[in-house]
Parts: C-alpha cells; structure tokens; sequence
C-alpha cells in the first residue's frame, strides 16, 4: 500500500500554523494508516458522490437518495438472516426500490417524493420483520443492518481494491447515461422524440445511485454518504448549470470537503472537551452543510450584484418544473 | 384620488441593490376598466404587480388604493412631495391586499391532487382565514355563482388537476373573483393558451370588467388579442411607463421616446406590429437590453 | 386480544393513526414528505443534548424537532428540492454522534426513551398520546385552509397576505409536535408510515379536501387495526404489517385510479 | 429513518444460514404460532420472565421445577428504531409473577411493557437497582461479574420463596448449589488471577470487562475507545493507531472482542491482532445457547482467557466444557 498520505502533504503543509499541537498533529496525520485508508475510500467514494449527486440533485432526488441508505438497510437485514455479505443485501434491495421508483410514473417531483415515502415505510415495516427474525431463530445478538457512523478510519485495505472497483461501474453507468439524463431533466419529451426512453436512462441511473449509497453507507457510514452525494452536487448546482463543469466541481469539493473533515478529525484529537477527537462523521457533515450555505450566500450575492438571475426573486416567476437546474 | 379610481399609482421607484427596476412609473385604473400592462421581459411587469400586491416594498413613490389608501415605505417627506397633502399610511396591508383578487401566472396541479374545481374556488372565499368555516350555506351558494358568471358550471366536480390549461387558467379566474375583489390581477393569463382557449379568456375577462364592473389589471406581451377589449394600456420599458388609450401609447413617438431609441410600430390588418431599429441607438440607462434586439417579440 | 396491553394499543393505535391521517393529510399535499422523515430524526441529536444538559428527553426532543423545522422551513423553498432537509437531518444526526462523543457513557440508555412500542403503552402514556393528537388535530384543522392554499397556490396565498415561510413553519412544527410525543409512545415506524402512506393512498380514491381528509383518517385507522389484530395473532411485529399495509393500499389505490380512469 | 443504534452492521459469515432460511421460509408458510421459540408458561408454577437468557438461566437454577422461566429472545441489540416486542413478550409479561431484567437502558423495552401492564403484584428485579449501581453507570454488562448473579440469587431465592412458601427449603438447597458452583467459578478466578494478574489485554467494547477486573488483568484499551465502540460513534485516527500499536507491537496478552458484533470496526482490529499473532479471545454478549449455563459460560471465557495468554490460542468460539478442573 503506497503512503496515500504523502499525496495531500500540500494540503497539510498548507494547513500547517506551526503551533506545536498542528505540527505534530500533521506529521502523523501523514503516516497515519487509519488516515491514508480514509482519505483513500473517502476519495472515491466522494468521486462517486460529485458525480450521481449531481445527477440526483439536479433530477430532484435528494429524497431518494437520502431513502436508498435505510431502504438498503432493509437488504441487509435480509443479508443477515441469509447469511450472505450485507453489501449484496444493501445493494438488490437498492435494486429492488430503484425499479419500483423508477416504475411507478410519477407525475411530478412531488408525487416521486410521496412514492419514495411510501416505499421507504414499507421497507422500514420489512426491516422490523427481518431483525425479529433474525433475533428469533438465529444466536446473533448485536444485529443491526444499518451502519449510521464511524466507520470511515476503519476502513481496510482490503476492501480499498472493491471499493475501487465499484466507483469505476457507477462512474461508467452515469457516465452512459449522462447526457440523456440531463436532456430528459429538462423535459422527457425531448429523449421519447429521438426514440429513445428516458425510463431506461433514469433506472440506469438509480440502480448506480443504489449502488454508490450502498457502498458509501457501509464503507462510510449512512450519514456521511446521504451528506456527500447531496452536499457538494447542491451547493456547485446553485452556482453553475453546466453539467460537466458541475459533475467536476461537485467531485472536486467532495473530495476537498472529505479531506479536510479527515484532518480536522485528525486535529480534533487534542480539542476539548475529552481530548479523544472529534467524531469525523459529524466534521464532515458540517463542513458539507457550511459550504451549501455558503454558496447560497453567494448565489444571493450574484443576485444582489445586479446579475441576471430572476427580475423579482419573488415565487411568481420563480420555475414551474422541478428539476430544472438552478442558474 | 379621484372618485371611481381604484388604483393609483405615482411616481413608483423600486431599486433593487445595483439597479433600478421602475424609475417613476405613474398610472391610475378606473373601476369596471380592463388595463393591459404591456412591455418586454424583464421591463418590470412581475415588479408592478408585486409592489400593487403589497408583496414588494418600492423604494419611494405612492400606491392608492380605494379600499383603504397605503402607502408604501415612503417617508413622511415623499409622502408630502408627491401628495402636497399627507396620504394617511393607516392601512393594514391584509385589508388592502383584500381588495383583489389575484391570478398567478404558472399554477400547475398535479393530476391526483385531491382538489375539485369547487374546492379552489371555495379557498378563493375563504382560503387565507384560520380557524373553522360559519355559513357553510351562503358560501357554497357564492361558489355556484362564481362557476355560473365565469361559465364553467359543468366543471365544478372535476378534479382540477385533470383539466386542460385553458380550463385551469379559468378556475383560476373564478378562485380570484370569488372573494368578490375590486380588482383583479392577472400575470400574463394568456401564456401557454392556445388560441381558442386565449379568445374564451379575453371574453370571460371583458365580461368581468363590464358585467361586473370589476376592475380588471393583467399583463401580457402581446397586446394584438387584446385590443379590443383594452381600454387602457400601460407599457413599461426601461423602467419607465406611458399609459392611457391604445392609440395614445402604442405609436412610434411615445415607444421611442421610452426606448430611447427608435420603434416603428405598424398596423397591419387590424394587428400591431411594433419594430425596433436593429442598429439600436443608446440603450436606455436602466434598460435590461431587450431594448436592442432586432424585433421586439410581440 | 384485549387484555390491557392491548387495549392501550388499540386506543393508542386509533389516535395516532388519526393524527398521521389528518396531519399526514396536509403533509402529503404539500410534498413535506422528506421533512416528515426529517424531523424525528431529530430526536436523536435532542436525546444526546437532553442527557448532556440532565433535563428531561422530552424537552431535548422538541427543542431539537422544532429546530429542525425552522431550518427546514427557513433554507427549502421550490428550487431547493429538499437538499436543506436532508443536509439539516444529516448534520443533526452529526450533532447527535458528537454529543454521544462526549457523554462517553452507555448511549442506549439515553436513547432507550425515545424508542417506542406500539405494545408496552402505560395508560398515563395514553393521556399523553391522546391529548397530543387532538391538539395537533385541532390546530391543523384552525390552520388547515391557509395550510391548504399555501401548499397548493403559493402565490394566490402570498398575495392574499399569508406568509408562505409561517404557513410552511406551522405545518412543520405541526409535525415535529406530534412525532416528538407520539415516537417516545408508539415508535418511530408507526409514525411515518401513518404519516405518508394513508394519505398518499386517499389521493386517488378520493377527488375532493375535505373528502381527501376523511379518507386518509379512515385507510390510517383501518390499518392500524388490521394490524394490531394480525400482529396479535401471528405474533409478528405490528410495524411489519403497518408498513406492508401501507405500500399495498398505495399500489393498489393507484392502480385502481388508473383502470377507473380509463 | 436512519437506524439508530449503538450497534453497526454485521457480518455474520458464521451464522447458520439453512437455519434462518428454513425459519423465514416456515414463517411466511403460515407456520408462524409454532414457530416462536417462546413457550407458555407451565400451569402451577411460578412464572418467571427474564429479558436477557442469562438472567433467565438463574432463575431456572434457582426455581428448578417450581418455575417456568422463558427469557424474551428479541435481544436488545438490534436496531431499536425497528425493534418490535411481539405481542407474545407482551402477554408474557402481563401474566408473569417475577421479571429480571438488566436496567441501565439495555433493556429500556421492558420498562414500557411494564407500564403497560400494571400489576401491584409482581416482582420486578432490576439488576442495576439491586446492586445499588446509579443509573449513570458507564458498563451496562453487569452479568459479567460473577457477583452480581450471587447477588440476583439470594434475591430470586427470598421472591420463589415468598411466592412459594412450601418450597422454600427447595430453592434454598438449589441456591446453595449454585452458591457452591459459584464458589467453584471464584476459586478458577482467584488462581488465575495468581497466574497470570498484571496481564495486559486489549478490548474493543466493555462486554467481558468486570470479568477481566476480577481476573486482575491489565485493559490497555481506554474506556473512552470501547464507549465509542459501543455507542456506534467515530473512533479518531489516534485511537485506532494506539490500539493497532498494542497489538502489532505485542503489547498485549490477549486481544477480546464482541463475538456477537462483527462490525468493520470490530473486524479491523480482529485482522491487526491476527496478523500480529495476539491471541484473539471472542466474549459473548449474551448466554450462548444450547450447552452453557451461566458458570460454565464464565468458565469457558476464563478458559479462552487462559490459553490465550498461556499458550498463545485463539478461541473465536466458545469450547463447551465442564466447571470442574
């Protein structure tokens, strides 16, 4: 295993106040083994985010993703009580509820977050049936199916190679489809007219959202992959509507969003209260939650500077369609 | 103010921060009149009518309505420029907000919406109150009414979502009248209709205004379907606006002195056509650029 | 089947499936759907803060319910398509892991509180049940026509003179009300699947509000019962047959309005 | 709903898949009365019901015939958010005449079942109130330290007895039976803490840690790493090297885990401590069923324990072995 830490030594050099604790704290940040796995499958699968969170952004399926993780949770269960990996469970079940959304010819953004809602209690019920199972006719005693936090500086180095593997098949499949998604968030008429169903694109797309929250959910935890596929992807939309220019940048400021929460975790070991670190789950999702506001401010600020975003702002004008992007 | 005016606007500036949106824009509406607010996109129409609507603070200037006079964030001192005497700023905004009835211009419903025609009327009489309803017996009975007068009696069970976008745009009307309304204000009521459900609009409209001798206010960016119901219009450019009888402000004199640059408009068979020279002179100061364009697009 | 146990759960199961019927009701008109998911979660941030500060969970619970539901009702708006709601919800869960960080002690106990059986209800359990639903009730049924032209004519309402971020607030904290109390009591489960489903369901069966209403109140209290009496004698959980329950009478209503409609 | 819970996922490639697979398939057949391993209570007997099995164990040895002990199977474990008490326990507990539980939240579930089926008349023993522990206590897994079930006995002996006066003396000599198996776990205890006391181990989560105090032995691994792996929360990268550098620089004896929770985090520190040749020593959570009693449960993790440090072994499972020797 290369020393993957080596590669932001920048990014920790520039970091560096040359206070002692900083110091320290950065020279083993670097040769940390713990560090270097998380700032590995941090990367990918915050590449994996920047790109299908765009995509689910920009479709208006926040909802859907954040869902995937505790509908998938439903599988593991089920993966459980087979006795099979999670993964596998986590991600047919993914399957599974991306062919049901994509089926169920939603009418609009709001009626897919309705379905979304009405599957995801289903699968809550489902889970409730697996785990009484599971606690009834098998000797496991701590079984839970979903991993919420704390998992990211444990991530093996077995698992990097397969983590790896599964980036490149999202990052392909949405790359498949990109530009008949993108055409078919504008308007679905426009994909039928050349022939072709926007159908099979979108459930191409969700099973890679499936996909991506799955291994982002068990590789990293629920919460932080929810926050990483929708964070950035929301917060680059605001700014730009190029698809390619956004689906660089969401990746980018996942990735840079990812590495900073790790060193930060790293650094907030000798913060107080307990002087034991700061979980890295929370650091991350605060710094996705800062940047997405910050860059409504600036999106607010563009509109104040005399931009040409919107003549009144006001919700008369504002776009009938939901999935639009933003301008 | 004088008597049988319903609105009146003088001297309106609103400024958002780097631009001047309307700069000075007077004009009155009568009551049982149908004023046709006129201009390309982005001149400021959306900003007339939220100012009107209360929704939107101008930055000095004067809005007078009948039901109550408001006055907007104007300072005691602009109040006395403009008015010599003190237009009283009493007014709540909600009671004048009351006084109309207001149709947006995108309301899309969604198909299984558990929402009949007679259920957005209903909340066009009582929909912005809390607590329960009294008089269940009078209301149904204004709803009836409402469907009658803007002719869609048949409709009143529908599920709205299920209705074609002429039909919508007409339970709209019916849910912005039936709170019985001074004046009505509709942003752009003819967009996206095609032409016969446009002519059913414009006629549902006339009869509103001289039927019912409700003021009617709607905006639109071509005046050709409604010439021969307008007996007003107001055309805004620029942030500037002329206002009064078709023929007084749709000429080439008046559109180019607002342009600030010359427009040539023709009569063609009964339609305006309205031409801007394509070498386009000076853009006005606050024009949004629109002003250049080969030809103006209505 | 009636033995006390069950009878709390009966008369528990009635009142809050008609508090997700009705409050569910102006939750699905309004496509809240996610903040509905949103904000129970909230919960578990408001555990971890209540036993940081030793005041009661419960006080934990709204505190942090309610913020989330001014956080949402203050950042989402039509072009924001629920992003806010769900980096809010992750980052209170965040919050929630820093402060279980902290405390270092045995974190099931501070949020054994908050997790809810639909079969171990304590009659004083059922006042509290009770009163929160009928006045979660009865305020949405004072709000429930500006509720209702605000969600669905937002900008008629906002020329009508109601602010659409209040309306959208009350709404919310409608629902933050009723999921704090009622989660502790019944579970977190049972409340948002009474919360969506039923009133996604009535959507297609019923064209009218007010019928809209009364529909989703009725398919919510039917499952509920159906389920209790099922769970009661398969001896499976009671959250099993309300979820299933919930996506078959979905499917099934859907599919009966399209074949009607046709 | 996220699932909150203190525990993380699982992998469970040692469970018995045919077994739950034939379950499932039995349930969804319809099979489903018979198949809850839960009983009915014996007519005539005192009815016993005991949250975790462990606890249900010593009401069985101390109640013998007289008792009819079913302990709830739904562990508390698994993720509450979907964790559903049948209506079974709750019937159970509506007509139980004793219940045991733990306390301190493990088992907060029981608590509302409680509330929900009011009876002046029954004896509910709540282990953390009866060792006089406050509620903020850290380590919830009271059962690890022998004591506590001396402690539970004397206090189940005193309750048959009062449902049951005629038997009395009966519970009197199966309590003194177990006092003396008891006894015999204390002296197994005592002569290795002589053996190997000061021993430094490693833990991931505070399962077995009474136990591992009584034996005198040295947890390398501060608490505030196991809470954090208890409550499902981020460890910080120093935590994890630390304890990575206890067991890859042999610092440690022997290295214990949650054998019931086979989490990633869990399973890293498996993998340093196996690619280190710690000895790796699995603690069950609960009473590991058939076979085990209480003390002879005990005895095979001191066992574990013992060749472990003694000789280097690894006992991911539990070897069934007799008290005696």
């Amino acid at each position: 295993m290369i020393n993957w830490g080596m590669a932001v030594i920048s990014l920790a050099a520039a970091q560096g106040t040359g206070s002692k604790a900083v110091a320290n704290g950065a020279s083993g940040f670097l040769f940390s083994s713990p560090v270097d796995h998380a700032l590995v499958a941090g990367t990918l699968v915050a590449i994996c985010a920047g790109v299908v969170g765009t995509f689910a952004v920009f479709r208006g399926q926040s909802f859907a993703t954040h869902s995937l993780s505790d509908i998938g949770a439903a599988g593991g269960a089920a993966a459980l009580l087979a006795g099979v990996t999670p993964l596998a469970g986590f991600a047919s079940m993914g399957t599974v509820a991306a062919i049901a959304l994509e089926s169920a010819e939603t009418t609009s953004a709001k009626d897919r977050d309705i379905t979304t809602g009405v599957l995801l209690g289903g699968s809550f019920g489902l889970s409730a049936l697996l785990l009484y199972l599971a606690s009834n006719f098998t000797n496991v005693s701590g079984a839970t199916t979903g991993v919420l936090f704390g998992s990211l500086f444990t991530v093996s180095a077995s698992t990097l190679p397969f983590l790896a593997a599964i980036s490149v098949v999202v990052v392909l499949s949405v790359g498949l489809v990109a530009r008949r998604l993108t055409l078919a968030s504008f308007d679905p008429d426009l994909v039928r007219v050349k022939g072709k169903s926007p159908r099979t694109a979108g459930l191409i797309f969700l099973v890679a959202l499936g996909l991506a929250v799955a291994m982002a959910s068990l590789s990293l935890g629920a919460i932080l992959s929810a926050a990483l596929m929708i964070g950035p992807a929301a917060s680059v939309l605001r700014l730009t509507s190029r698809v390619g220019t956004a689906v660089l940048t969401a990746s980018l400021l996942a990735v840079a969003e990812t590495w900073l929460g790790i060193y930060l975790a790293y650094e907030s070991y000798s913060w107080p209260p307990n002087h034991d670190g700061w979980p890295a789950s929370f650091l991350v999702v605060a710094l996705v939650l800062l940047v997405y506001l910050a860059s409504r401010g600036l999106e607010r600020l563009r509109v104040l500077m005399g931009g040409n975003v919107g003549l009144s702002g006001g919700s008369a004008t504002e776009r009938g369609r939901g999935a639009t992007p933003h301008v | 103010m004088a008597n049988g005016t319903v609105l009146e606007a003088r001297d309106l500036v609103v400024e958002f921060p780097g631009r001047r949106v309307l700069d000075g824009v007077s004009f009155s509406i009568r009551e049982g009149e149908l004023v046709s607010l006129i201009g390309p996109n982005g001149a400021g129409k959306t900003t007339i009518f939220r100012s009107v609507l209360g929704l939107l603070k101008p930055t000095s200037g004067l809005i007078l309505t009948r039901a109550k006079r408001q006055s907007d964030s104007a300072t005691a001192a602009t109040t006395a420029r403009i008015n010599g005497t003190a237009a009283t700023a009493t007014a709540t905004s909600t009671v004048a907000k009351r006084a109309f009835g207001y149709v947006p211009q995108q309301v899309s419903f969604d198909r299984e919406l558990p929402l009949r025609v007679k259920d957005v009327v209903r909340l066009g009489i009582d929909g912005h109150k809390f607590g329960f309803s009294r008089d269940r017996k009078g209301r149904e009975k204004r709803i009836a009414e409402v469907l009658e007068e803007t002719g869609i009696p048949e409709l009143a069970s529908k599920r709205v979502g299920e209705l074609s976008g002429g039909q919508q745009k007409k339970v709209m009307i019916a849910h912005a009248l039936a709170g019985e309304p001074e004046m009505m204000i509709l942003d752009e009521p003819l967009a996206n209709l095609d032409l016969k459900s446009q002519d059913q609009v414009v006629a549902l409209l006339e009869r509103v205004s001289k039927v019912k001798h409700v003021a009617v206010f709607l905006s639109a960016h071509d005046i050709n379907p409604l010439i021969p119901v307008t007996d007003k219009v107001i055309f805004v450019s620029g942030g500037k606006a002329a206002c009064g009888p078709i023929n007084e402000v749709m000429n080439s004199e008046v559109l180019t002195s607002l342009y600030g640059h010359r427009v040539d408009v023709f009569d063609y068979h009964g339609r305006m056509v309205v031409l801007a020279d394509p070498e386009g002179g000076h853009h006005h100061d606050h024009a949004e650029g629109h002003g250049g364009e080969g030809r103006l697009n209505w | 089947m009636f033995s006390s146990f069950m009878v709390n759960a009966w008369i528990a199961g009635t009142f809050v499936a008609v508090l997700g019927g009705v409050v569910g009701f102006y939750v699905v008109l309004g496509g809240n759907t996610f903040a509905a998911h949103a904000l129970p979660t909230s919960a578990f941030a408001g555990a971890g803060a209540a036993a940081i500060a030793g005041v009661d969970p419960l006080v934990g619970l709204l505190a942090f319910s309610l913020l989330g539901a001014v956080g949402i009702a203050s950042l989402e708006n039509r072009a924001s398509q629920g992003v806010p709601t769900a980096l809010i919800t992750t980052f209170i869960l965040g919050v929630g892991s820093l402060f279980l960080s902290i405390t270092n002690s045995y974190g099931e106990q501070i949020f054994a509180v908050l997790f809810g059986q639909v079969l171990g209800i304590s009659r004083g359990e059922l006042w509290a049940i009770g009163g929160t639903s009928i006045v979660c009730v009865g305020a949405v049924g004072l709000m429930s026509r500006p509720i209702t032209i605000s969600v669905l004519l937002p900008a008629s309402a906002e020329a009508a003179g109601l602010n659409q971020g209040r309306m959208k607030l009350a709404l919310l904290a409608a629902v933050a009300l009723a999921t704090s109390i009622a989660l502790p009591v019944v579970g977190a489960l049972l409340i948002f699947t009474l919360l969506v489903s039923p009133a996604a369901s009535a959507r297609y069966l019923v064209s009218s509000l007010r019928g809209g209403v009364v529909a989703s109140v009725m398919i919510a209290v039917i499952t509920v019962w159906l389920s209790i009496g099922l769970a009661y004698l398969t001896n499976l959980p009671v959250g099993f047959f309300v979820g299933t329950f919930g996506v078959l009478g979905y499917v099934g209503a859907r599919t009966l309005s399209k074949v009607t409609s046709r | 709903m996220i699932p909150l819970s203190r525990r993380k996922n699982v992998l469970r490639g040692r469970l018995a898949a045919p077994v739950a697979l034939v379950a499932l398939t039995s349930v969804l057949a319809g099979g489903v009365a018979g198949c809850s391993s839960a009983a009915q209570f014996r007519n005539g007997s005192i009815r016993v019901l005991a949250a975790e099995n462990q606890y249900g164990d010593i009401a069985q040895q101390i109640g013998g015939r007289y008792v009819s002990v079913i302990s709830v199977e739904s562990n508390p474990n698994v993720d509450p958010h979907s964790y559903e008490l049948s209506p079974r326990v709750a019937s159970e507990a509506d007509s139980a005449q004793v219940i045991v539980q733990n306390g301190l939240g493990y088992d907060g579930f029981m608590n509302k079942v409680e509330a929900a089926t009011p009876n002046p008349h029954r004896n509910i023993v709540d282990v953390r109130r009866l060792l006089g522990l406050p509620s903020s206590t850290p380590n919830p897994h009271l059962w690890y330290e022998p004591q506590t079930m001396r402690r539970l006995a004397i206090s189940l002996e005193a309750t048959f007895g009062a449902l049951q006066p005629s038997h009395r003396g009966y519970f009197s000599a199966r309590a003194s039976a177990f006092f003396s198996s008891l006894n015999l776990l204390g002296t197994k205890i005592a002569s290795f803490k002589a053996k190997f006391g000061g021993q430094p181990v490693a833990v991931t989560e505070p399962v077995a840690d009474y136990l591992l105090q009584d034996l005198g032995l040295r947890i390398l691994t501060p608490f505030a790493f196991q809470a954090k792996v208890m409550n499902g929360v981020d460890l910080s990268p120093q935590e994890i090297t630390a304890q990575n550098k206890l067991l890859s620089t042999r610092q440690v004896k022997a290295f214990v885990y949650n054998e019931q929770v086979t989490d990633p985090v869990t399973e890293s520190f498996v993998a340093e401590a196996e690619k280190s040749s710690v000895p790796v020593v699995g603690a069950f959570e609960t009473m590991p069923t058939p076979g085990f009693n209480y003390q002879n449960w005990m005895a095979a993790e001191l066992n574990a324990l013992s060749l472990a440090i003694d000789s280097g072994m690894s006992s991911r499972n539990l070897q069934q072995g007799a008290l005696n020797g």
